[in-house]
């Protein structure tokens, strides 16, 4: 459980004068659960958007299983095995259930040589993943956008599941879940980690971070202000590293003023 | 009497020769026995050809066709034709296939009367052939326009002294017309003759040259095609020349021979009277023609009725050719 | 309300071009002198083979949440590029092969490069370069009609071989071949779109281009095939359009992109992407291009018919919209 | 504390077949905080959306201080007093900071008789508002769209504190809230019901409903499964009442097929 | 990069346009023959008037996240009303008023109530039916464009009264009236999207139009209003034109609606809704007419002149997105 999955050297990232990263470094292991944490615009989203090739950091590295990694597009970072659960969603809702669970990975039969979408074999197995989530959904054949935003998350979620790959970075992922169904993904992330995968969770309850997490990464204003075993501290001591222990109003960021 | 519908697909309307061709033909037409159904093409050769198409369904007595492009229609008058439905050509010649009948008064012919004038009248201005012209055309796909520049141009070639510049009027609309002047004047301040292509052109011209200070006569005008708001300015002083195109002269010809078309009976070659106007009847590859020339309008003549651009249709009617 | 009443409801309103061709085929056969003849629905179907090839292309870049206003242009320059190499006469520089066949291919393959390249252009600005499609494509319908009448002079091209001819004349239960090619590629792109990966990535590009983004799918990549699809499918049109007039002019095809567009949004196709399907725009076609056919043979005076035109279109785009507001009630 | 504010009466709503409210009803007093909960899909938004204006019941009525009340607009609802904070959050992420907390309602000054919009004096009371909550922004004249997920939810969450009205509906506001921002949001809406404004809070946290509520009302499948004081249950109950005790699966709800 | 080269780099993109205007009139000036003299400077800003009332309306729209592609053919309308009404000599009726300086409110009042009554059609439709702004707009560029064929029977108006006339043949500091017409109105639209709750909401409309209804705003209002104002504006433009040619013709105005989308675009207008400032459009409109009279001035042959507007305009749209790019590095 202490085979280097990805380290992160460095990473920073400017938004034109905004800094919303200045510099962080950690790494994650195969199979370990990181809990991400911090306050609002904190910079967690643009990191996991650095890892899974949505954004390029400004200045910083990445090693991705022993090798530099520096992905150019989400494609590039899924070919590589990470998976990714986004914070604001990111579901084609003029499309069904099933259309969205198998998103760019349509299974497909060959029809006099020509491959065609498998649509009762891609029904069957979103069926079976949102069972064992315990989401209900009126109809798989529903369009997206008739969806709650619960049943929306579930998708997003469960695909991540379905799919596996090396590394899952899961950005706020039961913001809109029932009780149970968190209970459920919750359960299910142990699950995967048992399987070796490295898990990237970012949660605002403390509660679902020391359920889950075996290590906890408090990053405020930009940079890593925290990186500890979830067995050595406590959520106070953790809720003291995110809001930095005396919280400044609000006003202007230091610094990015302009 | 009532001898049956004919079809004039007529190829825009946003010209007036076009327009009036409209109701001289329905008038001549009427007086010799025939309705008459405009479909207007609004400039395309593909919605003309699903015209044509449509009123080959319709087996119509004959059709008279202005075409948008001279030439793209002949697969369409070859299948009027094996239908047995007679076709004229009307303003716009086809020479590529073989029609029933042809009226026209040629295209390059109207610039060479242009050419003609602008001979005349630089001769007036500048002593000797010399000078500058600007030449308004249509559009640069028209080729309606393009003929009109080849005859003036063809003709123009034999005075070195003069120089024209050309410029498109994109879509023959009028307010690029004005912008066109407006810009030339200041680059070319000696500008003599501004030639447009369509007299609604002209009117755009002159209210240039009025924005730019100009009194009429300062710089000639002259366009083509006769319509009455041509005949207005020169009556007020602002255009000297106005090529004609004799529209009821065609159009009568069309209609005193429409029986022995329709009867499918040759029309012999020689010359015949149209509305006063001696004119010949020849046969040519492209089957017999009747070519009717334009004449020039200036100020000494502007008021004849003969003139399409008055709007006097003559008060005899037309009779049928035996 | 009952599900079977619903199931009839839904069918209804899913196939409602369908029903609205048919009644409107049914109201002009009954009014319109003359309309109700074989030979006038023939002419209904050959003439939107040219405006329901086109309208393909656009419907595909559409469905992907972009736009391409330079088909009508393209298939112009299609339609010229042909005639000047293998028309007879007028600009035509008449080059023949032995034997004669070969300039189907030839010319084909000439007209579908050309618009492959347009297309590709309009792409590479949409994809790369980050431009508004709207504005790019406005662009091409100008600069493109530009060089048509550059590279003609604005004369124009005819007699095209009778190879190529042969296709517009000769005739198969009454309706020339050039149709069923325009038939052929309505099946051919609606399978595309209803059961290919690469049509169902379409649909999701237009439903959300980031989501498809982040989901690994190769947007770029997609978006420029559908560029290039439409502009090669334009190009297409063209191609037909010169066998239909036996050549080509500087102005062939102009005003087609307005029928192409309402079409496309009469067939069901959500100009706001990601909606739509490809055998509701072919009904589109041959329902405009039954109005079209009605104006000629209704004899209305000619100053009008534009009005018309314009406002018997927006009838049928107003009655597309009705459908969807009723399924909204429903759904 | 018991005067009525607002009343439904047997309200149902149905999207085509799919049946999302069977018949709720329920009454919130002025001053009174109540949690609506409801598993994934309950149709707990549905109902937010018809008080506010957004949607229109099927059937069933409304009565709203002691008046019959059936919005067609979300601007009726606003001239009635119920302010609203939407779970897909409503900013127009094009405009600024201060744009989107004014929206709809910007200040103005008269200059030559005609109205200019007041942009300092509107600016001012942003940085105050969002100051107390705890929210850092780097700038308030920033666009929206360059913020983080919580940063958004922070500025539709003050503005309704900011506007107050009679009756506040607030579908799960501290979704994407960092752990103080949260904090001081609950403890902004005892004050603001301790003004006699009414606040319904949808949330999928337990702790939040508890430290809130004065009532839970629940929605199970479209139906209120339950209706008690805070004071009388407790978490598990809740949370079975929530379930239905056997969470039968996932797959479509009964009587959504078609 | 520093704060303050920041500072001066933001604000060189920020008014990338007006720079691109001043590089553009300097190469000019340069290169074409008798290209640089007031005359030529005044003639831009004259012959960008019409242009650049009907940009104002369309920006309008576009901003609030719709379109209006009927522009032109309302300024035609508009025109061809006014021609109808108050010209002396062909279709014209020539009526006159005592004193005869009416003419000036009586023929704008027409015009306007012309483009307010096509706007508010367009507005009904795309609002309360809600259909496609696109295909409603680009339904009435066709009827409306054939109404004017209709109203004018093809044929045209000439000689307008001279207190019309005088707007466009009086100059100030050699200019003519008309420029100034457009100019305030510039100054006046600018004021109110910048500076009002109207304009603010038109923008917050065009970038979310779901969160503007739901936080109170009266979206169809503030919509309609848009609507309206595109029309009677571009109705402005077409009384403008008219005064500039003395009269209308069928085809007037034909081929602007290409140029206002691009001096809108050129302008920084995004077309997606919700983003754009006026005074860029100004820009765009005279970046757009010394484009245009440079193509005048340099003799090209007719033929080529479209492909290379077409290319031109493309050009200056390309330079005004890369100025996007470089602003998202910079924020
Ligand atoms: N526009 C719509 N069209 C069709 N069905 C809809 C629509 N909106 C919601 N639904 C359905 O109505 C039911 C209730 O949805 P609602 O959004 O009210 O749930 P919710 O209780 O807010 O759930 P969540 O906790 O996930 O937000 C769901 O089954 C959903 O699929
Ligand atoms: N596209 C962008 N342009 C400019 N600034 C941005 C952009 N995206 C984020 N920021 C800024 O970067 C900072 C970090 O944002 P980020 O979304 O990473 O925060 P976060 O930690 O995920 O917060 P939250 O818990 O609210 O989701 C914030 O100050 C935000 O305003
Ligand atoms: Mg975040
Ligand atoms: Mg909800």
């Amino acid at each position: 459980m202490t085979e280097e999955l990805l380290t992160l050297d460095n990473i920073t990232k400017s938004y034109g004068a905004v800094q919303a990263l200045r510099g962080v470094s950690f790494s994650i292991a195969k199979g370990e659960v990181i809990a991400l944490l911090g306050d609002n615009g904190a910079g967690k989203s643009t990191l996991v958007k650095i890892i899974s090739g949505g954004l390029e950091a400004s200045s910083g590295s990445m090693r991705f299983e022993g090798r530099d990694f520096r992905p150019k597009s989400p494609s590039e970072a899924k070919a590589a095995g990470i998976e990714t659960v986004y914070q604001d969603l990111s579901l084609c809702t003029n499309v069904d259930v099933v259309a969205n669970f198998f998103m760019g990975r349509e299974l497909t039969r060959p029809v006099m040589g020509i491959k065609v979408l498998d649509e009762a074999r891609m029904e069957e197995q979103v069926a079976k993943a949102l069972a064992s989530a315990g989401t209900r959904i009126p109809s798989l054949r529903t369009k997206v956008e008739h969806l709650s935003g619960g049943q929306r998350q579930a998708i997003e979620l469960n695909r991540f599941v379905h799919w596996g790959g090396k590394l899952v970075l899961l950005d706020e992922p039961f913001a809109a879940l029932g009780v149970e169904q968190t209970k459920r993904g919750l359960e299910m992330i142990r699950q995967v980690a048992a399987q070796g995968i490295g898990v990237v969770i970012i949660t605002h309850i403390m509660q679902q971070a020391f359920q889950v997490a075996d290590r906890m990464v408090v990053i405020r204003q930009g940079v890593v202000a925290g990186d500890v075993p979830t067995k050595q501290t406590n959520a106070d001591a953790v809720i003291g590293m995110i809001t930095g222990e005396t919280l400044a109003g609000a006003g202007p960021v230091a610094g990015a003023g302009e | 009497q009532d001898k049956g519908m004919v079809y004039y697909m007529v190829p825009t309307l946003l010209d007036e020769f076009q327009t009036g061709s409209v109701s001289a033909l329905e008038m001549f037409l009427e007086q010799v026995g025939y309705d008459l159904t405009t479909l207007n093409a609004d400039n395309k050769t593909d919605l003309q050809q699903s015209q044509m198409n449509d009123v080959i369904a319709l087996a119509p007595k004959a059709i008279i066709l202005a075409a948008v492009d001279f030439n793209a229609l002949a697969p369409s008058v070859d299948a009027a034709r094996a239908a047995g439905i007679p076709v004229i050509e009307f303003d716009r010649q086809i020479s590529s296939t073989v029609s029933d009948f042809t009226s026209v008064a040629g295209t390059v012919e109207i610039g060479y009367v242009a050419a003609e004038q602008v001979e005349r009248l630089l001769t007036e201005k500048n002593g000797s052939v010399k000078g500058k012209v600007l030449q308004v055309l249509g559009d640069p796909g028209d080729p309606y326009t393009l003929d009109i520049q080849k005859g003036f141009e063809e003709r123009m070639a034999a005075f070195p002294e003069v120089t024209i510049i050309s410029q498109p009027a994109m879509m023959w609309e009028a307010s690029n017309a004005g912008t066109i002047v407006s810009d030339q004047l200041l680059a070319n301040p000696d500008i003599d003759i501004v030639f447009s292509h369509a007299a609604h052109l002209s009117v755009a011209a002159v209210a240039s040259l009025e924005a730019a200070g100009k009194q009429p006569g300062d710089v000639y005008v002259m366009s083509s095609n006769g319509a009455p708001v041509a005949l207005q300015m020169i009556r007020d002083g602002w255009m000297q020349v106005e090529v004609e195109q004799p529209l009821y002269a065609q159009a009568a010809a069309v209609a005193m021979f429409m029986d022995k078309l329709v009867a499918k009976e040759p029309i012999e070659p020689g010359e015949y009277d149209v509305l006063g106007l001696p004119s010949v009847v020849t046969d040519e590859a492209w089957g017999p023609t009747i070519k009717i020339p334009g004449a020039a309008i200036t100020p000494e003549n502007v008021d004849d009725p003969s003139f399409w651009g008055n709007l006097k249709p003559p008060a005899a009617p037309v009779t049928s050719v035996e | 309300m009952q599900p079977s009443q619903r199931r009839s409801l839904e069918f209804v309103l899913d196939n409602l071009v369908w029903f609205m061709l048919l009644a409107v085929l049914a109201i002009f056969s009954a009014t319109v002198p003359n309309y109700f003849q074989l030979g006038i629905f023939a002419n209904i179907i050959e003439q939107s083979s040219v405006l329901g090839v086109m309208s393909i292309g656009l419907a595909l870049v559409i469905i992907a949440g972009h736009m391409d206003l330079s088909v009508e242009s393209v298939a112009a320059l299609s339609a010229m590029a042909a005639g000047i190499l293998f028309a007879s006469s007028g600009i035509g520089m008449g080059i023949t092969f032995t034997p004669g066949w070969l300039v189907v291919p030839a010319s084909l393959l000439v007209g579908l490069g050309v618009g492959a390249v347009v297309g590709a252009l309009n792409g590479f600005l949409v994809i790369k370069v980050k431009m508004n499609a709207f504005i790019v494509t406005l662009s091409s319908f100008i600069w493109v009609r530009g060089l048509v009448v550059a590279a003609s002079g604005g004369r124009s091209a005819q007699n095209l071989a009778d190879e190529l001819r042969w296709l517009a004349i000769q005739r198969f239960l009454g309706i020339p071949l050039t149709a069923y090619i325009a038939i052929a590629c309505f099946i051919g792109f609606s399978f595309m779109m209803a059961k290919t990966r690469f049509g169902r990535h379409l649909i999701m590009i237009g439903g959300n281009e980031a989501a498809a983004f982040r989901a690994g799918i190769k947007v770029d990549k997609v978006l420029m095939i559908a560029f290039i699809l439409s502009g090669t499918i334009a190009a297409l049109a063209g191609w037909l359009l010169a066998i239909r007039t036996s050549g080509a002019t500087a102005n062939l095809g102009a005003g087609m992109l307005f029928n192409a567009f309402a079409a496309v949004v009469i067939g069901g196709v959500s100009l706001k992407g990601g909606l739509g399907a490809l055998p509701g725009v072919y009904a589109g076609v041959l329902l405009l291009s039954s109005i079209n056919t009605a104006i000629n043979l209704m004899g209305l005076p000619a100053h009008y018919t534009q009005v018309i035109h314009g406002l018997l279109v927006l009838a049928a785009v107003l009655l597309d919209t009705l459908k969807q507001t009723i399924r909204k009630k429903l759904a």
